[in-house]
């Protein structure tokens, strides 16, 4: 299991690929991965953005990455997860977040992936902060994450 | 007792500073900390509590070498 | 929306770096992406299993997985999806299924990408005969995929 | 009217073919169909049939030159 808190741009895909590559074990026994990346847009909420700056809080951040990560062990056999987020200065088109999760079996790796990445939306201290034409708003709260709904 | 009192996101650019060194001599909720640190502003509504890097509720007591921190709903992933 | 039905090995990670690197309109709308990927394992109910062959219904099998997309089309707002399927002799280790969903948001993405993946298994005609030792058997039916109630 | 009937998998291997070409005077139902074509077996349990590629169920009555297909439960993914 993997945190990892990145400064500057990562490629999500190259990521996953490397990681997995990297443990023999995974290979061998996973029969299912599930991932989620998570983009940043250049339009949100009916405006352009063009830049965004991602603030978070040491050590409490990567504590409460490792609980949820913990919560989803008691739940999902998981075999392995990476999990990386963004930080500092962001530009549109650029990777947020990426949860990746290696199972035995497809339920356990795609429940385990979305209660990771809805877990750390709500539990983990990230703070967004969009910029806007001159100026530079916090985002409020977190969406519901569907289109339909937003 | 001493406590170091952190601030996040919004919430440390409206205070304009990101922490505080507070010393009190008979135990405090994180609530009365807040009182304390900031007299002339009610917490806002929605402000999140962390001691020690969990989360906690605000009547929970903070005890002598704690880190607490206020900050305001999180938005990352 | 593609689908792809492969007879040689491919690289799940990097098909999904490929493909959304060749769609500009994806880089610039999706906010969320969600990626499953079936390896086959060498150990399934109990022995090991040296090698598989995939069967597949060439133009019912398109059929049915275009179906299953225009299905989750009517339940999420789909960008774009991309859906690829080995068949024919296949060794341990190596990818059978990848499933990738373009979002605006993360909800739609992992909803829809699950969905194509359960009915992919239920309803697209696969049939996989395994290698175990000396013999080979056609698995029976598909589990509900979880380690827990295999 | 003639139809092709088609098998697959583990029902291919059993049958010791992959095809057959049929020819009846009235329509007939899939399970009619399965019939003429193997009088001797009786329709294995959980038989999936499709007709011009989507499945049906076993009363559908098959027309002529459509393509009818008998398989087993579908295990991809």
């Amino acid at each position: 299991m993997t945190i990892k808190i990145v400064e500057s741009h990562f490629e999500p895909w190259q990521e996953v690929q490397i990681y997995q590559n990297a443990q023999a074990a995974l290979t061998d026994k996973a029969g299912a991965a599930a991932v989620f990346v998570g983009t940043m847009r250049d339009f949100n909420a009916g405006h352009t953005v063009s830049g965004m700056r991602l603030e978070y809080y040491p050590g409490m951040t990567e504590k409460q990455l490792e609980k949820v990560i913990s919560q989803a062990n008691t739940q999902w056999q998981m075999l392995d997860c990476l999990l990386i987020h963004r930080v500092g200065d962001i530009l549109p088109h650029e990777a947020i977040v990426l949860v990746a999760v290696w199972s035995f079996h497809r339920g356990d790796a795609l429940d385990a992936c979305r209660y990771l990445i809805d877990s750390l939306k709500t539990q983990a201290p990230f703070w967004k902060k969009e910029r806007i034409g001159d100026s530079a708003c916090w985002v409020a709260g977190n969406t519901k994450g569907y289109y339909a709904i937003e | 007792m001493s406590v170091k009192v952190r601030y996040f996101a919004s919430l440390r650019e409206r205070l304009g500073r990101s922490e505080d060194e507070l010393v009190f001599f008979a135990p405090l909720t994180a609530h009365a900390i807040w009182e304390r640190a900031n007299p002339d502003l009610p917490m806002p509504d929605n402000t999140l509590v962390a001691v020690n890097m969990d989360y906690v509720k605000l009547d929970v007591l903070v005890n002598d070498g704690d880190e607490i921190a206020f900050f305001p709903p999180v938005t990352g992933g």
